[in-house]
Parts: structure tokens; C-alpha cells; sequence
């Protein structure tokens, strides 16, 4: 057990130092026509559902209230704008979509998953960033998963007396981790391993990604509560 | 020979976009004076800024601080940007604490200033710009003048031997303008060389001691006031306007109300007396 | 940063109907994904650089740049994928492998050739995007969803991100620029602490800007719709003479290649 | 008897925080004419404004528009917004689409026009304010000068009665402001209403048909503007200064240079012909 975790340990050190560090998270999204047709349109699928509710909550409240709309398109706009700020990380510092749990926590999951959607398209089309026929699978993990874990995990943190800080940092990091989870798992799903299936390939996956990503989720956390506890004075 | 603090060498930027801002600049910037920096929008003064305490690093040229050039690597730069300070012309887009104290704070905290010494600077900064009373308020609640008192204090915290400061006196009044005028004419006789972009000619002619005038990326005249202002041709490429102290001045000598060769008025008060001679 | 969005506005294909080119990019993509033949991946990669380079009038040296973007991501996933697990041990087909306590972790020969394809079917697709993203404004992109009867919430909610991202990017660039000359990103404490501030501090200029925007659109009638117009734009039947005989001769390609007659 | 298009009886009104931002203001604009509001920052200009087109509803008095006056439903708030279109001070809060196109299409589209008269209108503001070349650029890449004429085109093709603009040249250096200012010259001349507020005197001296001078909350003087700003005592109060064109004129009065009782100049070349004369 001790020299598989090693030997993988090192795979994965070596590709990390080979290709991660000098650049951003381009490890984060599914790239454009990296899914199998089958299972990009399977990812299309099951976000529909979530857009639908999501659109109709909100034109319920945009009825009540006109200007939930300019402030859900100033919200998508500061994500995006997040996204592409580089968070300072142990690993160098990586360009991140930090506010998807934040917004969570704000607008709730619903929201979240149509906003998600857009600023997805533009990280595809203005930054080349994840793709157009990946959007499914991309929005299912950041748009429906992240969120609705970071919501979660906010709520019953604070009903069971967790104190605002760690509520958040968990709601912020444990969204992130998911995402990241789904992401893996999306992949192993589409790229079982021909000898050791879905399973094998899930633990490729989430060792390659783990290196990058358990740093980049803790201290996305951390930033989510700086972020709270300013939010908090003004 | 003439002390130059700043100094830059045929400074040439372009933006990733492709604009040029700025084409083989050359500038000196005198020790200790007051210098206005003036142009239409877009004419290059806010990228100059930019290079001049390291925020961009030109494509070519060079910047000197001091009579040295500037190095590029990290600890250079932040001795740079201790020593050159720059209040940025939206203050809106600058201040981004919760209050004005921690706001004055961000500064001097960074520098790595012991508490004390810290709070000293806070205050005197706050003193220094008439902002005692907004100590503890939130930054966005501020009025318009009182946000850019704020991000002078922000830098004057930091006691930096240059401040340079972009179009003061957009968007205030005249009132809350000339005391912003008084503020910096305070700083400077505290030994401290302050800059000023703008394109408020006026402004420029009674206050400054020196002024370049830039067009189009590249420094096209300077010198003092009363000999830059009075050049109608470099006005002109400059899309600016004549002050119109010298354009009365202009009007009184042609109809011989003014003898010619009498220094430029530099005020109200000097025109009026300039008559009152005659 | 967003100098995709840049190329979109000012290279030589603007003025061509924004659904045309959408056409092109898609069908070409569907292909590439769809057939999933290495040599189709490669004419449309060769396809789409031509377009980009060619008509569009992108710069050579921008286009390589872009596409050496994705290559990060392609790599570690095409790797990852050609790498197997394997508790069975090594066999036939091993080109490389560790045994470590009956676990074998290795490549294969089929796993080289299924990473090779998968990793010039991407890119193909990458081609098609950039294509796309080069040559068409989002505001056009938009307009195109519009005449496909996408939601409208949804697409005055891009609208509207997609002109905020601009203004906030701005402002988060002015207050990043503020902090550095202030020693904001002197140490990793002092990056954290200003990051953070920053974020709030654009969080609350968002919240205030969606006050002022919704005020400057009542004054104009605003009522729950943004209804716009969006100009209007020539089919040309030019273009769509040319995109049927480049998809046609693709398919043609891609179906002589699966019936073994080429290749 | 006068013809007045807008009138403020007794405008109050209190923001959420406490501020109280207008006192019993009461006002009344000329139909027809180019009227300028002065005022230094935080004076109550633009929350008046926001008031003339029922964004905001007074906590007392009244707002007449047409003599009759305003009711805060629905639809004749609509008509109302119709006929009083304002052009806010920050191009980038009121600019909510990317395409100038749409942009501009936008408010016509809500009066429930046809799609073809819609396009017209379109066309037409962007003529007007010399936009056509900036159809295909996106709202992100341009200037503020240009940002700033979009959201004037944004208005004029909702074809109103008034446009009101809150400080129409801020931050404009002196050729785009002289063109602004054109720009609404013949705006007026089409025989819209243009009302505009400011605190640059030297503006509104040349530019206004009429002028009023709000101080805290109030309408504290009004009148032609060589009426206005030859009352030294009205300008002191409200934080402002004298037109250097007055001031000039005044001196020359005062030292014989110039009749006394001469009409005063409005401009440069007015000033100019008054010394000729003498």
C-alpha cells in the first residue's frame, strides 16, 4: 500500500513539476471535445433540470423584484472576474473560481447553477477555458455539485453551532474538493481503464488532480473567510 | 547642474491591445519641485505613471530614480514604490478597505513598520489632509472629495520622496479643488517633489513650477509656465486650451492697456496689481 | 488578458453573419468529435488553422500561442488516460510498467494509440472553438441564441455578465495596481490579506453598481424586460456554398476512412 | 406668462441613511431653453434629477411636468420617462450592453415602438452624436469620451421633451468638452430641453440660456447668467467661483478700461469686440 501511494506519488510529482506549476488551472474544466459524444450529451442532460429550476426561480423574484437581474449580472461578472484573479498557493499561485461557494451561500445553489452555466460559456469562449460541448459536464460539477455542497455544508455547519469563520472555510473548500471530485469522476466514467475499469481510472484522476487541488481548495478556503470577514465590516 | 529625482529615457510602451502609449518619451523631473504633467486624455500620462515607480516596465528605455536606473527585480521595485508614490485619478476604483483608517493603514503595514510607528504615519497623514474626523467611517460612504483625501493620505502614509498624482482635480468642485491645490503646495514644502497630471491648464499655469506637456506618447514641450503657455503652436498640437491669465494677458498688451515685456501674471492678484501699475 | 475577446472585434471576418460562422465551427466540431478518426482530427486542426489564419487574418504567432494553451490540461489528461492500473500484472501489449506489490502501473500500446487520437481530437475541437471565439463577438453569439429561442433571462443574464466582466475587471486591475504600489503583494501574507480585501471590496462596487445600472434603466423605462435589437446582418449564399462542400468533403473523408477504401 | 416644462414645488426628500438631500427646493425650467444647474459636489443636483423623472419620489412636494402634475404609477411614470430622459455622470454605470446597438435600441424598445421605427431611431442618435463608426465596437473598448456619447444617444433616440445630463463634461479634457457642449447646442436647437448640471462656472457662464444655483438641498439664486454671477455674495455662499470672463470684465470696468453698463461678454471673442470698441 505504502509503495503503490509512493510510486503514484511520484508519477505524480513529476508531472506536476513538469507541467503545473508554471501555469494555471487549465487542469480545472474538461477541455473542449475531450468527451466522448455520449457522454458530453449525458452531462447536457441532467444540467437541464437544474437550469430550468434555476431560470424560474429567478424570474419569479425578478417579478417581485426588477433589479435582482442587474445584481445577478454584476454576481456572474465578480465570479468571473474572481476566476481569473491567481490566488497565492503552496504551489505557486493558480488562476481559480473562488466565489462559486461564496455565491452559494448568497444566492443558493438554484441560482448558482444558472450563473455557473454563463460564466463557464466565457471561460470557453474569451479564455479557452473548458469548452462548448464540454459545458455540460463542466456546469454539473461547478455549477450544480460545488454549489450545492458549499450551501450544505454551510447550513448545517451552522446549525450545529460550527462558529461563521470555519462554516464558511468549509463551505468554500469542501464545494471545491466536490467539484474537483466530479471532475475526476466525470473523467473515469468517460475513460475507464482497460484493465483496471472506472475505479483504476478514478484514482489516477484524483491523484493528479489532488496535487493541485487540495492545496488550491484550502486556501480558497482561507480567501472565502478573509473575503467573509471584510464583507462583515463594511 | 540641475538635480533630477526622476528621470526617463526614451520610454516606449505598448499595451497588449497594440495601443502605443508611449513613444521614445524622455522626461527629468526636478528635485523638490512642482511639476505638472499636462495632456488630453489619452495623451500617455497615466502609463508614464505607471513606469515611473514600476508598476509597468517599459518595452524600451530606461527609468532612473535617483540617478540610477531601475532594476526590475523584486526588491528594487518595492524600494521604488516606497520612495514613488502615486494617488490614481479614480478614487472609486482605488480604496478597497472597509475604513479610512485601515484603509491609511494598508501602506505603512506592508512596509513592515513596527504598530507605533504605523499608527504615528496613520495619523499624521490624516492631519496632513484635514481627514481626522472620517477616521473611523466606511470608505464608500464618502463624498467624492473626501474619497480623494483618503487616497492621498494613502500614500503621503507611506512618506515617499515623490508623490505623483493623476488628474487631482477632476470632478471637484472649485472649492474642494483649491484646497486640494493647498495640500499638495503643504507637501511639497515639506520636501517632498509632488507631480500632477491634468488637463486643466489654469490649474497647471498657477500652480505648477515646472511643466512638461505631453501629446500622443511623447513629451512635445516644457519649461516654465509663462514660457510653455505662452507658445500658441504647442498648445495647439496639444489640444489644449491657453490659461486664461495669459489670454487676458494677451488681449490687455495688443490693446496697449499692458505694456509688453512685464512678467506673466501667475494669478488673479498679479493681473490685478500688473493693472493697477500701469 | 481577454485579447480572444479583442481578435473578435477586429479581425477580417467580422462583418460575416455570426450564424454562418457559428455553423461552420459547429458542424466542423460534431465531425471531429463524432467520427473520432485521427485523420479527421488532423484535417480539421489543418482546416481551422487555415480559417484562422487565413480569412479571419489572425496573427500566426497569436494563433500558436493559443493553442499552446489547452496543452497543459490535454497533457496531464492524455497521460493520465494512457497510463494503466492493473492488479493482473503485466502481459502482451506492456510497453513500459512497475510491478510494486502486485500493483502494475504502465503503458500500454493501445493505451498510446487511444491517447494519441483522443489528445488530436481535442485539439481539433480546441480549433473549432477558437474559430469561433476568434471571429465572433459575444454580443453576436448571443444574437445567434437569441433566433434559436434560447431562454431570454438567460441570455440578457450573459448579456449583462458578459458587459460587467469588463468594468469589473477594470476595477479589480485599478485596485490590484493600487495595492502593489502600496507593497500590497510584498510577501505571501501580505498577498493574502490584500487579495482578500480586494475581493470584497469589488464585491461591494458590484452590489453598488447593480444599484446605479438599475436606476439609469428605470430612467429609461425599465420594467423586468431588456428587450434590445440586435443589427442586422446578410446571409451570404457565398458562405454557405463554401461550408457545405468543406463538411461535405469531410464527411465524404471520414466515411471512406471507416470503410477501409483510404487510409 | 412663461412657459415652464418642468416645475419643483417644495422638494423634499430624505435618503434611507439620513441624508437629507433636498429642502423645500423649488424650481421652474424655461421650455425650450438651455438651462444649467450649478452647485458644488454633494449640493443635490443629481438627486433632484433623479426626482424630474420619478425615479425617485419626493417625500414631500410636488413635480409638474407639462403644468400637470406627476403621479407615481405605472404608466404615467413610463410617460413620464418617456418625455425626461437623463444621461447619468458615469457612462459605465448606465451602459448595460455590450453593443452599442443594442444599447441604444433599448430605451425606444420600451416606448413599444415598431421594430423599423426603432431601427430609425437608432440611426438617427447615432448620427447625431457622431457615433456611426462605433457600431461594431464593443461598449468595453471605448473612451469616455465616447462611453459618454453613447449614453447621450441612448437618450436622444427615446426622443424625450427634456434631456437632463449630470455633469456632461467631467473628466473631459477642453476639446471633447467644447464638443459636447456643441453637441447639446444643437440638441437645443432641435427644440429639446436641455437642462445640465455642473459645477464648472466658466461652462455654464457661456453656455446657459438660464441658470440656477443649488447650495445644500435648496435653490439659493437663479437668473440669466450675467445676472447670476454678478452677484458676488450668491456665488461666495455656494462654494463656487466667478466666470474668469466676469472677473476680467470686472477689472477692466473698475480700472475705466471699459464703459461701465455694457452688456456682459458672454465668450472670448465677445470680450474681445467690447475692448475693440472701446
Amino acid at each position: 500500500m505504502k509503495t503503490r501511494k509512493m510510486v503514484a506519488l511520484t508519477f505524480v510529482y513529476i508531472l506536476s513539476v513538469m507541467l503545473l506549476i508554471p501555469q494555471n488551472a487549465y487542469a480545472m474544466h474538461i477541455m473542449e471535445g475531450f468527451l466522448p459524444m455520449n457522454w458530453a450529451g449525458i452531462w447536457f442532460a441532467l444540467i437541464i433540470p437544474f437550469i430550468f429550476l434555476g431560470l424560474r426561480s429567478i424570474q419569479k423574484t425578478i417579478n417581485i423584484n426588477p433589479s435582482l437581474k442587474m445584481l445577478l449580472g454584476l454576481a456572474g461578472a465578480f465570479a468571473f472576474v474572481l476566476s481569473s484573479l491567481k490566488i497565492p498557493s503552496v504551489t505557486g499561485s493558480c488562476s481559480h473560481p473562488t466565489g462559486v461557494g461564496l455565491g452559494a451561500i448568497m444566492f443558493g445553489p438554484m441560482t448558482m447553477s444558472v450563473l455557473g452555466c454563463i460564466i463557464l460559456i466565457f471561460q470557453a469562449v474569451l479564455l479557452a477555458h473548458g469548452g462548448i460541448t464540454t459545458l455540460g459536464a463542466n456546469t454539473f460539477s461547478m455549477g450544480v455539485v460545488g454549489p450545492i455542497v458549499s450551501y450544505a455544508v454551510f447550513r448545517i455547519a451552522r446549525k450545529s453551532g460550527a462558529p461563521l469563520g470555519w462554516s464558511v472555510f468549509l463551505a468554500a473548500a469542501l464545494g471545491d474538493l466536490l467539484t474537483y471530485l466530479t471532475t475526476s469522476l466525470q473523467l473515469a466514467l468517460a475513460f475507464p481503464d482497460p484493465s483496471g475499469g472506472i475505479l483504476a481510472s478514478l484514482i489516477k484522476f484524483m491523484g493528479v488532480f489532488a496535487v493541485t487541488q487540495v492545496p488550491l481548495a484550502i486556501s480558497e478556503g482561507i480567501l472565502t473567510v478573509v473575503v467573509f470577514n471584510v464583507l462583515m465590516n463594511y | 547642474m540641475a538635480d533630477y529625482i526622476l528621470e526617463a529615457n526614451n520610454l516606449s510602451y505598448t499595451y497588449p491591445d497594440g495601443t502605443q502609449a508611449l513613444k521614445e518619451l524622455c522626461l527629468k523631473i526636478p528635485r523638490g519641485q512642482k511639476t505638472a504633467i499636462l495632456g488630453s486624455n489619452g495623451a500617455g500620462k497615466s502609463t508614464l505613471f505607471l513606469h515611473l515607480n514600476g508598476i509597468l516596465k517599459p518595452k524600451s528605455g530606461t527609468v532612473k530614480f535617483n540617478g540610477k536606473d531601475v532594476a526590475y527585480g523584486r526588491k528594487s521595485l518595492l524600494e521604488l514604490r516606497k520612495n514613488v508614490g502615486i494617488v490614481f485619478q479614480d478614487p472609486d476604483s482605488q480604496l478597497f478597505s472597509a475604513s479610512v483608517y485601515q484603509e491609511i493603514s494598508f501602506g505603512p503595514l506592508n512596509l513592515g513598520l513596527a504598530e507605533k510607528t504605523v499608527r504615528g504615519r496613520v495619523e499624521q497623514a490624516m492631519t496632513a489632509t484635514g481627514i481626522n474626523e472620517l477616521k473611523d467611517k466606511p470608505t464608500h460612504m464618502l463624498s467624492y472629495g473626501q474619497k480623494k483625501r483618503v487616497t492621498i493620505a494613502d500614500i503621503l502614509a507611506m512618506e515617499p520622496q515623490v508623490l505623483i498624482c493623476d488628474e487631482p482635480t477632476a470632478w471637484l468642485d472649485p472649492k474642494h479643488a483649491k484646497q486640494t491645490l493647498q495640500l499638495f503646495d503643504e507637501i511639497s514644502q515639506n520636501g517632498t517633489t509632488v507631480i500632477l497630471s491634468t488637463h486643466d491648464v489654469d490649474l497647471a499655469y498657477s500652480w505648477a513650477d515646472y511643466v512638461f506637456i505631453v501629446s500622443d506618447g511623447r513629451v512635445i514641450g516644457e519649461g516654465t509656465p509663462d514660457k510653455v503657455f505662452s507658445d500658441d503652436n504647442l498648445i495647439r498640437i496639444a489640444d489644449l486650451e491657453k490659461p486664461w491669465l495669459v489670454d487676458v494677458y494677451d488681449l490687455l498688451v495688443k490693446k496697449g492697456f499692458l505694456a509688453v515685456n512685464t512678467d506673466l501674471p501667475r494669478n488673479k492678484e498679479d493681473l490685478y496689481n500688473l493693472m493697477l501699475k500701469k | 488578458m481577454l485579447n480572444i475577446d479583442g481578435f473578435a472585434y477586429t479581425n477580417s471576418l467580422r462583418q460575416v453573419h455570426p450564424l454562418e460562422k457559428a455553423a461552420f465551427a459547429f458542424i466542423t466540431m460534431f465531425m471531429c468529435i463524432g467520427f473520432s478518426l485521427p485523420v479527421i482530427s488532423g484535417l480539421v486542426i489543418v482546416l481551422m488553422a487555415f480559417a484562422i489564419v487565413g480569412p479571419a487574418r489572425i496573427p500566426i504567432k497569436v494563433y500558436f500561442r493559443l493553442m499552446s494553451l489547452p496543452f497543459s490540461f490535454l497533457l496531464i489528461g492524455v497521460v493520465t488516460i494512457a497510463v494503466s492500473i492493473t492488479t493482473k500484472g503485466s502481459g502482451a501489449g506492456w510497453l513500459a510498467g512497475i510491478t510494486i506489490s502486485g500493483i502494475t502501473v504502465g503503458i500500454t500500446y493501445s493505451g498510446i494509440i487511444y491517447a494519441i487520437g483522443l489528445f488530436l481530437k481535442s485539439l481539433g475541437a480546441v480549433s473549432c472553438l477558437y474559430f469561433l471565439s476568434l471571429t465572433t463577438p459575444a454580443v453576436e453569439m448571443t444574437a445567434v441564441m437569441r433566433k434559436l429561442k434560447f431562454p431570454s433571462l438567460f441570455i440578457e443574464l450573459t448579456d449583462l455578465i458578459y458587459r460587467f466582466i469588463f468594468v469589473m475587471l477594470a476595477t479589480a486591475e485599478e485596485i490590484h495596481t493600487s495595492q502593489s504600489s502600496r507593497w500590497g503583494y510584498a510577501s505571501m501574507k501580505n498577498s493574502m490579506k490584500s487579495l482578500g480585501q480586494l475581493t470584497a471590496a469589488l464585491f461591494v462596487k458590484a452590489l453598488h453598481r447593480s444599484q446605479t445600472l438599475y436606476t439609469a434603466l428605470s430612467s429609461r423605462g425599465y420594467t423586468g424586460q431588456l428587450n434590445v435589437l440586435t443589427p442586422e446582418y446578410t446571409v451570404s449564399v457565398n458562405n454557405i456554398i463554401i461550408i457545405a462542400v468543406i463538411e461535405s468533403a469531410l464527411t465524404i473523408t471520414a466515411i471512406l476512412l471507416e470503410m477501409g477504401y483510404i487510409g
